[in-house]
C-alpha cells in the first residue's frame, strides 16, 4: 500500500489556454500528456498526434467480412446443405441474397466502429486516477485539463508545475495513486 | 435533479436538460401513454391466446393494419435516423438541435415497428424459425423471401440505431454523471458513461466512430426501406408489382420522419421552457423548408405512381383506378391531402416558425403517410386477378387497439427520454458555442 | 471530484463481461448438444409401466419367435401391428395360463377389449411412416429398433428426430441391406425389384413424410 | 385389401357391364370366410361356432380402437409417451389395422336408392364415394352422398327414446311398441294410422304388405315434402295409369326441359349428368342440343344451349305451342320463327332422338303435355322409357298427408306412428299439421334427430343412420341395391323396418328381414346370389322393364286456364341445393357449401329477377313479407340474374326450429306458405318490403369476369385457334423426369354441382368455420367453384370454374415463404408442410389464384368443427396459425407410390385419383402423370381446348382447363367434337 506519483494535472479556464499549454509542454519535450475538454478539440489532438485512421480501417474490413459471411451462409444453407426447389428458382439465386448481405455488412461496420472506439479509448474504465483531480467533474462541462504523466522520461514535478503555471493554469494538482 | 449546477455553469449547455420542474402536463401525458401501453399488452395477450382471427383480415386481405402499421413505423424510424445520420456527416449546425431526439425517435419507432411483424404471425412463438440456427430438423430459412431480409433488417436497425444514439449520448452521460446530485443517479449515469473522461483522445476516436456509425446508417436506412417495399413489390399483386415502390417508400418514409421531427421539435419548444435557445427559430425554419421540399418530391412520386400504372397495362390501370375512386379512395386522397397539400403551408416563414403550425403540420404529414401505407396495402389487395375472390377488409377493435397501443409505447418512451436525458446534445452545443466564440 | 467506483470495479466489470460471454457460449453450446442428446429424445428410456411385463429377449432370443410373427403387418402395412390376445394365447393358454401377470391378456380375450401398451417409439401425428415400404426396401427391423431381441424391457435406440430420418433418406444405401427379414411376405418378388426403383423415388420430398 | 386400392377403381368404369376388378367387400363375406371358421375353432368358447363371428363381431373388432379413443389424425399428441399402442383381442379377418376397407351400400334420396362405396378406417367410416356398379351413380356422387358420413357422427343426433319430453330406457320403449302390436293385432289395427316416407324398399314394401294383411283396419299414409309431385297424375292422364319416366340421355339429340333439373338434382341426376357428359364427348355423335325453359336458374339451365327464363304460366304456354307444332306437321311458318316453332322444328327433326323432360314441380298438364310430345316423337323406349312406379306405395291419393289430416280432423286416429320424416316441420302450412298431431291421443315418431315432429309426439324413438342399418332400395330406374351396416351402431336405435316387423310380429333383426325379402324373390338361388349382391351393393339385372303401353291415343290437354289478373305474383318452391328438404340442415359441410348460383351459405333467400325486385322496391338483403291466404312468412330477397320475371323462388329446408346446434334458426322456412293443394307454385302471393335487412352470407361478391381471360369459351363448330406465345423465363427449368402430376378440368363437362367441393372437404379434413367466419371471408375450402355471369343480366350465360391449387412450376407462393414451409417436390407438387408453417400468410398473398387458406382460429377444435371420428387419418388435421391448401391428395399419391414400390412396378395411370376427380359425376376432372403420353391427363393437355388460367403470369400451372364449348346456335346443325 504505497502512494506513488501519477503526474501533474493543470486546470485551465479556456480551450485556448489548454491548447497553448499543450503546445508548450510538447515543445518542452514532454511526450506523455493527455488533455481533457468538454468537447472535441481537433487542434489539441493534432498537437498530441492522435491517429484515428485505424477505426475506419477496421470497420471497413468488418463490413466486408460480415457481408461475405452473410452471403456465404445464405448460399450454403439454400443451395448446398438442403437444396430445395423453391418456386422453380435457381438454388443459387444470388440477387435475392444481396439485400440481407448489405444489411448485415452495415451491422458489422457500425458494430466494429463502436467497439474499436471503446478499445482504443480503453473504455469502459470506471475508476481512473484522473477522477481524483479536484473539480475534474467540470471537465465534462466547461473546464479544461492537461495532464503530464509521471512516466514521462523528462518528468520533473517542479519543472512541470512551473511550466504549466506559466501557461496560466488556474489550478495545479499533483496526482497520486495508491498501488 | 440537475438545477443546482445551473448557476455554477457558464455555458448555455449547462441548462440542458432544462426546466427542472416537469409539470402536471408531463405526468398526465405519461400516465395516458402508459395506459395505452397496458392496452397494447392486453391485445397482444389476446392475440397469442385466441389467435389473429380477432383481426378483420381474411383471404385475400391476409394483411391489414398489421403490415401497414409496420411499414409506417419503420418508415418513421428510417426517416429519422437517415436525417440524423446525414446531419452528423454534414456536421450541420442543425444537428445540435435535432440529433439527440431524432435518434431517440428513430430508436423508439423501430421498437414499435418490431411489434407488428412479430405478432402478425399465425404462430408468433415460432418467430425464431426465420433465424438460421442449426435445428434438429435441419431445415433452414428461405433467403429468397423478403420476409427473411426483413428479419435481418429489423434486428440490424434496432442495434445500429441504438449505437448511433448511444455513441452520441456517451459524453452527455458523463456530464450528467458529473452533475448528478444523488449517489444513485451518479452511479447509474456513471455506469452508462463507461468512465468517459472527456479526454481529447476519447474525443478524437469518438468523433470517428460516431461518423462511421452514421455512415453505416445511411445505406442501412435506404436498404431497409427498399426491403420493406420489396415485400410488396416482388409479389404479383397488380398494384404492388412495381420497381418504383422502393423509391416511393424511401421518399415517403423520409417525409414521415421529417414530419415526426418537426412535430417533436415544435412540441418540445412548446412544452420545455427555455429550449428555444437550442432549438431556435432558425432550426425550425430549416426543418420546415426540408419538409416542404420533401413533400414536393413526394408529390412527384405520387404522380409517377399514377403515370407508371397507367402505362403498365389494363390490370394495373384497373388497380390504380380502384385505389383512386374505389372503395378505399378515401385513404388515397387523404394521403395526398395530408402529405402533399398540407405541407405547402410551409411556404410561409411564419408557419415555419410557429409551434402550433409545426405540431399540426407534423401530425398531418405523419397521418398522411399512414393513410398512404394503408391505401397501398389494403387498397392494393382489393383488385386481384380473379374477380371471384374480391372482397372488403375492415379493421376490428383489437387492430385499432394494437395500433394505438404502439403509439402509446412510443409516446411513453419519448416522455421518459425528455425527462431523464438531455433532449439536445450538450457536448455538441458546447462545441458549437466554442466554435462560434473562437471564430 | 471523488471516485465513483473503486479500482476493483473495473476488474469486476471485465470479469463480468468475460463471464457472461462464457455463460452465453456455454448455454448455447449446451442447448445445441442437449437437443441432440439421447436424453432429449428419450433414447434408452423404457416405458414407465406396461400392462404386462413382456420380455422381448425371452420371446425372440429365447423362444426364437420372429418379429413378423407378432408384428404381423410390418411387411405390408404402415402399422407394424401388435399381437392380438388371440395370438398370445396360442401359447399362453398353456404356458403361464394362471399367472396374475397374464390377467390383462385374459381380460382382453374375454371382454374383447384391446390391451393398451405404452408406445416407446412414437412419431408426431404430422409425420407419416410406413413400415412395409421400409422393410421392402431392405431396411431391417434392428436398423431403427435396435437389438430388441436382447432387450429385457423395450427401449428406444435412436433419436428418431427428423435429422435422423433425413440421414438415411438422403443416402439410403448403407441401411438398405438387401436381406429379407424372416417370414417375409415378399420373398419371391425380391429379384424383380431393381435398386433404382427403391432409390429413384425422391426420399427428401417433404410430402414423403408430411401430408 | 390394401389402402391404395380404395381409390384404385379404373377411371374408365362406366356402369355398363360389370366392373372387372372388384375392390370392395361385404362383411358378410368376410364373416363367412374360411379364415373366420379357422379361428372359430380356436380356444375361445364364445368363438366356437362361426355364426358368433358375424359381421357385428367383426365390426366390433375393428371398431374397438374407437372405444379407447385411439383416433389418429387429431392435433399433435402431447403425452410424453404418445398415444398408446392398441393390441386388439383378435384381428378381423382380412382387415389390417390402419388399412381401410371398402363396403358397398345404398343411400336414399327422395325414397330412391343411390349406390355408394364407404371407406372405413378401423371400423370408422370416413369417406363415401359412388358405386361404379350402381346405375344411379356409376361411381359419381353428389353433395348429399358425400356429406352423409358427417351426419353419421352428428353429436346432435337423438340417442335415447323420449316420452312426453322425458328420457326413457329402451326397455320402456320396446315395451310400448310391443303393447301397441298386441293391442292392434287384437283389434285388426283399428284406429292405427301409420305415416311413412315414400321409399322404394322391397323389404319395407313386404313388411307393409304383411301388415296390411295382419292389421287390415290400419291406415297407411305416405308423405315427403318433395316427392308429392304431379308425375303420377300426369302419366295417368296420358297413359291411363301412373308411370315413372326413366331417361336415356345418351340417345337424346334434342332435349327440351320444362322446369326441373334433371342434370343437377334428384335421385337420378348423377346418372343423367354422366350420360349427358358422355354423349357430349362421344366423338362419333353430334353434340346434343339442350333447350331449358325454367323459372329459376338450375344447373341444367346453366348447361343448356338455350335457356329461356319463363314464369310457370309461360312454360305451360310454350309446352302447348310445342305440342301443337310437333303434332300438325305444317311446314314451320316463315321467319321470324317463334321460339316454340324453332324448338318444335328441332324436336321433329330429331324424331325419336328428341326428348321433353318436365320438372316434378310443373303442373300436371305441363307434365302430361311433355309426355304426349315424347309419344308424338316416338321417343318412348328410345330416349325415355316409362316404367311402373318405382315407389308403389305412395301412388293413390287416399294415402296422402291431406287424407291423414282429414282423418285426424274426424278424430278417428287413436294412434299415429310416424316412421321417419318430419311432417310437423315440412307439411304444407295450411294443414297446421303440428297441431293436428297434438290432437292424437297416442303418437310415436321415429327419427334420427329429436326434431320438430318428435317434440309434438308422445313418443320419440331414435332412428338408425343408413350406415348403421340393413335394408334395400330401388334406384330411379328400378335397380335394387342392398344396404348393409358399415359400422357398429354408434347409439342404440331402430329402423322403420324394425318397428314394422315388431308390429306384425316378425322375429329377427334387420339382417333377417332383408334376407327374408330376397329369399322370397330368389328362392333356392338365394345362397348363390346373396353374397355377390351384398358385395356389389347392386342386384344385377333388377332394373325395371319398360311398361307395356296400350298404344296411347293422341291425348290432348284441356284448354288453358284463364289469364291471371294483374298484380299477379307467383311463388315457386324448390328443394335447397344444400339442405334439400331440410333433412341435412345440421350438416356443417352442406351448410357451409356455397350454393351453385348465389354462392350463399348458412341460409337461404327468396330469389327474384331484378325487374321484379325493383318493381317491388326491393334490393338484395331486404326482408320482405309474403302473404297468401292468411299465412305469412318473412324472407330476405336475393336478386338472381337469369330468374324469370313475375315470380319468386323459395328454397325449402331452412328455418328449422329443432334441427340441432348447427341447423336451427338459419334462413327462413318456406313450408308455412306452401299449400296442400298447390304444392309447387303458389299464385297471388302479396309481397311487401318491411324495411328490415338481413346480412346474407356469400362466398363470392363479384360476378363478372371484368373482361379478363378466366373462363374460355370456344365455338361449337370450327377449330380452336389461340395465339400460342412461346414460354420465356429468366430461370433455367427444373427437369421433372419420373412422375409429374397434373390435373385437367373440363369446363365443358363441369355442371357446377359442388360434389367435388364436399368430397375434398371430407377427404382432406377441411375444417368447417361457421357463418360468422365465412361472412368475414375465411371459408377454408381447398377447392372452390367460381361462378361467373356473362352477357345480359336478364338472360346471362353462367360459367362454373372449379379452382383447386394450380401447383405452379414457378410457384409464386414458395418464393416468399421465409421458412421453407412450402416448396416443390421432385414430382412437381407444390407441397405445404403444416408443421413448418409460422403463418406469415405471405404465400396466400402472393397466390394469384387465391387458393391458399389460413387457420385464423383453431377451427378443428371449436364448433362447428367436424368430430374427430370423421377425420381422415391419412391427412394431418391442421391447427391454428398455419396455411393450408389443395395437395392433389398427396396422401393418395404416397399410398399409390408405396404400393407400386412394394410390388416393384411403376404407378399405373388412373391408380391415383384425387377426391374431387373421384366424386365428379361427369368425369370433368382428370388427374395423372403428364409425362406419360398414354395417360388421360396427357391427352387432355394435348386437347386444343386446353389452356392455363392466368397464363400471362407464367406461373406454369400443373392444373389446366379445357375450354367450355359454346352453345349451339338456334336450330343450326349440331357440331361435333
Amino acid at each position: 500500500m504505497s502512494r506513488s506519483d501519477y503526474g501533474i494535472v493543470a486546470e485551465f479556464a479556456s480551450a485556448n489556454g489548454l491548447l497553448a499549454a499543450t503546445r508548450a509542454a510538447r515543445d518542452a519535450g514532454y511526450r506523455r500528456l493527455d488533455a481533457f475538454a468538454p468537447f472535441p478539440l481537433a487542434d489539441v489532438s493534432v498537437v498530441l498526434g492522435h491517429r484515428t485512421a485505424v477505426v475506419p480501417l477496421i470497420a471497413a474490413t468488418a463490413a466486408v467480412v460480415g457481408g461475405g459471411l452473410s452471403y456465404l451462409a445464405q448460399y450454403w444453407m439454400n443451395a448446398v446443405d438442403y437444396p430445395l426447389n423453391v418456386g422453380g428458382r435457381p438454388l443459387h439465386s444470388w440477387p435475392a441474397f444481396i439485400p440481407a448481405t448489405i444489411i448485415v455488412s452495415a451491422l458489422w461496420l457500425a458494430a466494429a466502429a463502436f467497439l474499436t472506439m471503446l478499445f482504443k479509448c480503453g473504455l469502459p474504465r470506471f475508476s481512473h486516477p484522473m477522477f481524483d483531480v479536484p473539480g475534474f467533474e467540470r471537465a465534462s462541462d466547461e473546464r479544461f485539463f492537461l495532464w503530464v504523466s509521471s512516466e514521462d522520461p523528462a518528468y520533473e514535478p517542479r519543472d512541470v508545475a512551473a511550466l504549466l503555471q506559466r501557461q496560466g493554469a488556474v489550478a495545479i494538482t499533483r496526482l497520486e495513486v495508491t498501488r | 435533479m440537475t438545477d443546482s449546477r445551473v448557476e455554477r455553469s457558464a455555458t448555455e449547455a449547462a441548462r440542458i436538460p432544462l426546466s427542472p420542474r416537469y409539470g402536471r402536463g408531463w405526468l398526465a401525458a405519461l400516465i395516458a401513454s402508459v395506459l395505452m401501453v397496458l392496452v397494447l399488452a392486453y391485445v397482444i395477450a389476446e392475440l397469442v391466446v385466441a389467435g389473429i382471427g380477432i383481426w378483420g383480415t381474411n383471404i385475400p386481405f391476409v394483411w391489414g393494419f398489421d403490415l401497414s402499421n409496420y411499414v409506417w413505423w419503420i418508415g418513421l424510424a428510417n426517416g429519422c435516423s437517415l436525417f440524423a445520420a446525414i446531419l452528423v456527416l454534414r456536421r450541420h449546425s442543425l444537428r445540435t438541435a435535432i440529433n439527440r431526439f431524432a435518434e431517440g425517435l428513430a430508436l423508439f419507432a423501430v421498437i414499435c415497428a418490431a411489434i407488428f411483424p412479430l405478432f402478425h404471425l399465425g404462430r408468433p412463438w415460432l418467430f425464431y424459425w426465420t433465424f438460421p440456427y442449426p435445428a434438429t430438423f435441419q431445415v433452414w430459412p428461405q433467403f429468397r423471401s423478403p420476409l427473411t431480409w426483413d428479419f435481418w433488417a429489423i434486428i440490424t436497425h434496432l442495434i445500429v440505431t441504438t449505437m448511433l444514439w448511444y455513441v452520441g449520448l456517451l459524453p452527455d452521460l458523463a456530464t450528467l454523471r458529473d452533475r448528478a446530485r444523488t449517489p444513485v443517479a451518479r452511479r447509474v449515469f456513471g455506469s452508462f458513461a463507461l468512465g468517459w473522461r472527456s479526454s481529447v483522445r476519447h474525443w478524437a476516436f469518438h468523433q470517428r466512430a460516431y461518423r462511421l456509425v452514421a455512415i453505416a446508417v445511411i445505406p442501412l436506412a435506404l436498404v431497409i426501406q427498399s426491403t420493406v417495399a420489396f415485400e410488396f413489390a416482388i409479389t404479383l399483386v397488380p398494384s404492388w408489382h412495381e420497381t418504383r415502390l422502393p423509391l416511393h417508400y424511401v421518399v415517403s418514409g423520409l417525409e414521415s420522419g421529417l414530419g415526426l421531427i418537426l412535430l417533436a421539435a415544435a412540441a418540445l419548444r412548446g412544452s420545455l421552457r427555455g429550449i428555444d435557445r437550442f432549438i431556435d427559430d432558425e432550426d425550425m425554419n430549416l426543418i420546415g423548408k426540408l419538409l416542404l421540399a420533401n413533400a414536393l418530391v413526394a408529390c412527384l412520386v405520387y404522380a409517377g405512381e399514377v403515370a407508371s400504372a397507367l402505362l403498365a397495362g389494363p390490370l394495373m390501370v384497373e388497380a390504380i383506378l380502384n385505389r383512386l375512386v374505389g372503395h378505399y379512395a378515401g385513404l388515397y386522397w387523404g394521403a395526398i391531402a395530408l402529405s402533399v397539400l398540407l405541407p405547402q403551408a410551409l411556404w410561409s416563414s411564419r408557419m415555419r416558425r410557429s409551434n402550433p403550425a409545426g405540431i399540426l403540420i407534423g401530425l398531418g404529414v405523419i397521418a398522411g403517410i399512414w393513410l398512404d401505407r394503408l391505401s397501398i396495402i389494403v387498397g392494393g389487395m382489393q383488385r386481384d386477378y380473379l374477380p371471384s375472390t374480391w372482397r372488403i377488409y375492415a379493421p376490428t377493435q383489437p387492430e385499432w387497439a394494437l395500433f394505438l397501443g404502439s403509439i402509446g409505447l412510443f409516446a411513453a418512451m419519448f416522455l421518459l427520454l425528455m425527462r431523464f436525458l438531455p433532449v439536445v446534445s450538450m457536448s455538441e452545443t458546447r462545441h458549437d458555442e466554442y466554435r462560434e466564440a473562437s471564430s | 471530484m471523488v471516485q465513483l467506483f473503486r479500482p476493483q470495479a473495473d476488474t469486476a466489470f471485465r470479469l463480468w463481461v468475460i463471464a457472461s460471454a462464457v455463460v452465453v457460449i456455454i448455454v448455447l453450446g449446451a442447448g445445441y448438444i442437449y437437443v441432440r442428446s439421447d436424453a432429449f429424445w428419450r433414447v434408452g428410456a423404457t416405458a414407465p409401466m406396461q400392462p404386462i411385463p413382456f420380455r422381448h429377449d425371452l420371446h425372440v432370443a429365447g423362444v426364437g419367435i420372429a418379429c413378423a410373427f407378432c408384428h404381423s403387418t410390418a411387411e405390408r402395412a404402415a402399422h407394424a401391428g401388435m399381437p392380438t390376445a388371440h395370438a398370445c394365447l396360442t401359447c399362453h393358454s398353456q404356458i403361464l395360463q394362471g399367472a396374475t401377470v397374464m390377467e390383462p391378456l385374459r381380460t382382453s380375450a374375454a371382454l374383447g377389449t384391446p390391451i393398451a401398451w405404452t408406445s416407446v417409439t412414437r412419431l408426431p401425428n404430422f409425420a407419416y411412416f410406413h413400415h412395409g415400404v421400409h422393410i421392402r426396401s431392405g431396411v431391417t427391423c434392428e436398423t431403427c429398433h435396435g437389438r430388441v431381441d436382447q432387450m429385457r424391457e423395450t427401449e428406444k435406440v435412436h433419436t428418431m428426430s427428423m435429422a435422423w430420418c433425413l440421414d438415411c433418406h438422403r443416402n439410403p444405401a448403407p441401411n438398405a441391406v438387401r436381406t429379407e427379414p424372416e417370414g417375409s411376405a415378399v420373398e419371391g418378388s425380391r429379384d424383380s425389384l431393381k435398386v433404382s426403383e427403391i432409390f429413384a423415388a425422391p426420399l427428401t420430398n417433404c410430402s414423403v413424410c408430411h401430408r | 385389401m390394401t389402402g391404395e386400392e380404395d381409390d384404385g377403381r379404373p377411371s374408365d368404369v362406366t356402369g355398363s357391364g360389370p366392373c372387372e376388378t372388384r375392390l370392395w367387400r361385404s362383411l358378410e363375406e368376410l364373416a363367412g370366410s374360411e379364415e373366420v371358421r379357422r379361428f372359430g375353432g380356436a380356444e375361445f368358447p364364445e368363438a366356437a361356432t362361426p355364426e358368433t363371428i358375424d359381421r357385428r363381431a367383426l365390426l366390433n373388432l375393428m371398431t374397438a380402437s374407437l372405444a379407447l379413443g385411439g383416433l389418429t389424425g387429431c392435433a399433435v399428441n402431447r403425452q410424453p409417451w404418445g398415444a398408446p399402442l392398441l393390441a386388439q383381442p383378435r384381428l378381423a379377418p382380412q382387415h389390417t389395422p390402419g388399412v381401410p376397407l371398402i363396403f358397398a351400400t345404398s343411400l336414399e334420396l327422395d325414397g330412391l336408392g343411390r349406390g355408394v362405396l364407404v371407406r372405413s378406417h378401423d371400423g370408422r367410416p370416413v369417406k363415401i364415394d359412388g358405386n361404379p356398379l350402381h346405375p344411379a351413380s356409376l361411381g359419381g356422387t353428389d353433395v348429399f352422398m358425400q356429406a352423409e358420413v358427417l351426419s353419421l357422427y352428428d353429436p346432435d343426433r337423438s340417442t335415447v327414446p323420449m316420452a312426453g319430453g322425458m328420457r326413457r330406457s329402451w326397455d320402456d320403449a320396446s315395451l310400448y311398441v310391443t303393447q301397441l302390436s298386441h293391442q292392434f293385432q287384437a283389434n285388426a289395427g283399428r284406429g292405427l294410422h301409420i305415416l311413412l316416407e315414400p321409399c322404394a324398399s322391397p323389404t319395407r314394401d313386404r313388411l307393409i304388405a304383411l301388415a296390411r294383411q295382419t292389421l287390415p283396419e290400419a291406415r297407411w299414409y305416405f308423405h315427403a315434402p318433395l316427392t308429392d309431385g304431379n308425375t303420377h297424375v300426369a302419366t295417368a292422364r296420358v297413359f291411363g295409369r301412373p308411370l315413372d319416366p326413366v331417361l336415356d340421355l345418351m340417345q337424346a339429340d334434342v332435349i327440351l326441359t320444362l322446369g326441373g333439373d334433371p342434370l343437377g338434382a334428384g335421385a337420378g341426376h348423377i346418372r343423367y349428368a354422366a350420360d349427358y357428359a358422355q354423349r357430349r364427348h362421344a366423338r362419333d355423335r353430334p353434340l346434343p342440343r339442350l333447350y331449358s325453359a325454367e323459372t329459376s336458374p338450375s344447373l341444367t339451365g346453366a348447361r343448356a344451349d338455350h335457356r329461356l327464363a319463363l314464369p310457370p304460366r309461360e312454360i305451360e304456354a310454350l309446352a302447348r305451342q310445342v305440342l301443337d307444332l310437333v303434332r300438325n306437321a305444317a311446314p314451320p311458318p316463315a321467319a321470324p320463327q317463334s321460339l316454340a316453332a324453332i324448338i318444335a322444328g328441332d324436336l321433329r327433326r330429331a324424331g325419336a332422338g328428341g326428348l321433353v323432360v318436365p320438372g316434378r314441380e310443373q303442373a300436371a298438364d305441363v307434365q302430361a303435355i311433355a309426355h304426349a310430345i315424347n309419344v308424338e316423337l316416338g321417343a318412348v323406349n328410345r330416349t325415355v322409357r316409362y316404367v311402373e312406379p318405382i315407389i308403389q306405395a305412395s301412388t293413390d291419393q287416399s294415402s296422402s298427408l291431406l287424407a291423414l289430416a282429414e282423418a285426424i280432423g274426424r278424430g278417428v286416429v287413436d294412434t299415429l306412428l310416424i316412421l321417419g320424416g318430419n311432417p310437423a316441420y315440412d307439411a304444407p302450412g295450411d294443414l297446421e299439421f303440428a297441431d293436428l298431431i297434438g290432437r292424437v291421443p297416442s303418437s310415436l315418431h321415429l327419427s334420427y334427430y329429436f326434431d320438430e315432429t318428435s317434440r309434438v309426439c308422445r313418443w320419440h324413438l331414435p332412428a338408425r343412420h343408413a350406415l348403421e342399418s340393413w335394408g334395400d332400395l330401388r334406384a330411379f330406374d328400378g335397380t335394387a341395391g342392398l344396404r348393409q351396416p358399415v359400422t357398429v351402431p354408434l347409439v342404440e336405435a331402430m329402423t322403420a323396418e324394425d318397428v314394422l316387423a315388431q308390429l306384425v310380429g316378425e322375429a329377427g333383426d334387420g339382417h333377417a328381414h332383408v334376407q327374408a325379402t330376397w329369399r322370397e324373390v330368389w328362392g333356392e338361388e338365394f345362397d348363390a346370389r346373396w353374397p355377390t349382391a351384398l358385395e356389389d351393393g347392386v342386384i344385377a339385372g333388377s332394373a325395371a322393364p319398360a311398361a307395356s303401353l296400350a298404344a296411347p291415343v293422341g291425348w290432348s290437354p284441356p284448354p288453358a286456364g284463364p289469364p291471371v289478373a294483374a298484380g299477379y305474383s307467383m311463388v315457386v318452391f324448390a328443394p335447397d341445393p344444400s339442405v334439400w328438404d331440410g333433412r341435412f340442415a345440421n350438416n356443417g359441410w352442406l351448410q357451409e357449401l356455397p350454393k351453385p348460383f348465389t354462392k350463399q351459405v348458412w341460409g337461404n333467400a327468396a330469389l327474384m329477377a331484378s325487374d321484379t325486385a325493383s318493381a317491388l322496391g326491393l334490393a338484395t338483403g331486404d326482408i320482405a313479407t309474403f302473404t297468401h291466404g292468411g299465412r305469412t312468412i318473412e324472407a330476405p330477397i336475393w336478386i338472381m340474374p337469369g330468374h324469370a320475371p313475375d315470380a319468386v323462388t323459395m328454397t325449402l329446408g331452412y328455418g328449422r326450429r329443432a334441427a340441432g346446434r348447427q341447423g336451427s334458426q338459419r334462413g327462413f322456412d318456406a313450408y308455412p306458405l306452401r299449400s296442400s293443394r298447390e304444392l309447387w307454385a303458389l299464385a297471388g302471393v302479396t309481397i311487401a318490403a318491411n324495411g328490415r335487412r338481413d346480412a346474407l352470407i356469400s362466398t363470392q361478391h363479384h360476378h363478372g369476369m371484368e373482361g379478363r381471360d378466366i373462363v374460355r369459351v370456344v365455338p361449337a363448330t370450327g377449330p380452336v385457334n389461340w395465339p400460342v406465345e412461346p414460354r420465356r423465363s429468366m430461370y433455367p427449368d427444373y427437369v421433372y423426369d419420373g412422375n409429374a402430376w397434373g390435373m385437367s378440368i373440363d369446363l365443358d363437362l363441369c355442371l357446377g354441382c359442388n360434389a367435388c367441393v364436399v368430397a375434398c372437404q371430407a377427404e382432406n379434413n377441411v375444417p368447417i368455420v361457421g357463418p360468422d367466419e365465412v361472412a368475414q371471408g375465411r371459408e377454408m375450402h381447398w377447392l372452390r367453384i367460381d361462378r361467373y355471369f356473362a352477357g345480359v343480366p336478364d338472360a346471362p350465360e353462367t360459367y362454373f370454374q372449379p379452382v383447386p391449387c394450380m401447383h405452379c412450376e414457378k410457384a409464386p407462393c414458395e418464393v416468399v415463404c421465409p421458412v421453407n414451409a412450402t416448396v416443390h417436390s421432385s414430382e412437381g407438387l407444390n407441397e405445404m408442410t403444416y408443421n413448418r408453417c409460422v403463418g406469415t400468410r405471405t404465400c396466400s398473398n402472393n397466390c394469384p389464384y387465391k387458393v391458399r387458406r389460413f387457420n385464423w382460429f383453431n377451427y378443428n377444435q371449436k364448433p362447428p368443427a367436424a368430430p374427430d371420428a370423421v377425420q381422415n387419418p391419412e391427412v394431418t388435421v391442421r391447427w391454428r396459425g398455419v396455411v393450408e391448401k389443395c395437395t392433389y391428395c398427396v396422401h393418395r399419391i404416397s399410398t399409390a407410390r408405396i404400393a407400386a414400390k412394394m410390388e416393384g412396378r411403376p404407378i399405373r395411370d388412373g391408380e391415383v385419383m384425387t377426391a374431387c376427380q373421384q366424386a365428379c359425376p361427369t368425369r370433368a376432372i382428370v388427374f395423372g402423370n403428364i409425362n406419360d403420353p398414354d395417360s388421360a391427363v396427357y391427352r387432355c393437355r394435348e386437347n386444343p381446348r386446353s389452356y392455363e388460367l392466368l397464363k400471362d403470369l407464367n406461373t406454369r400451372p400443373r392444373t389446366t382447363y379445357l375450354a367450355r364449348i359454346a352453345g349451339l346456335g338456334r336450330g343450326s346443325v349440331g357440331g361435333t367434337r
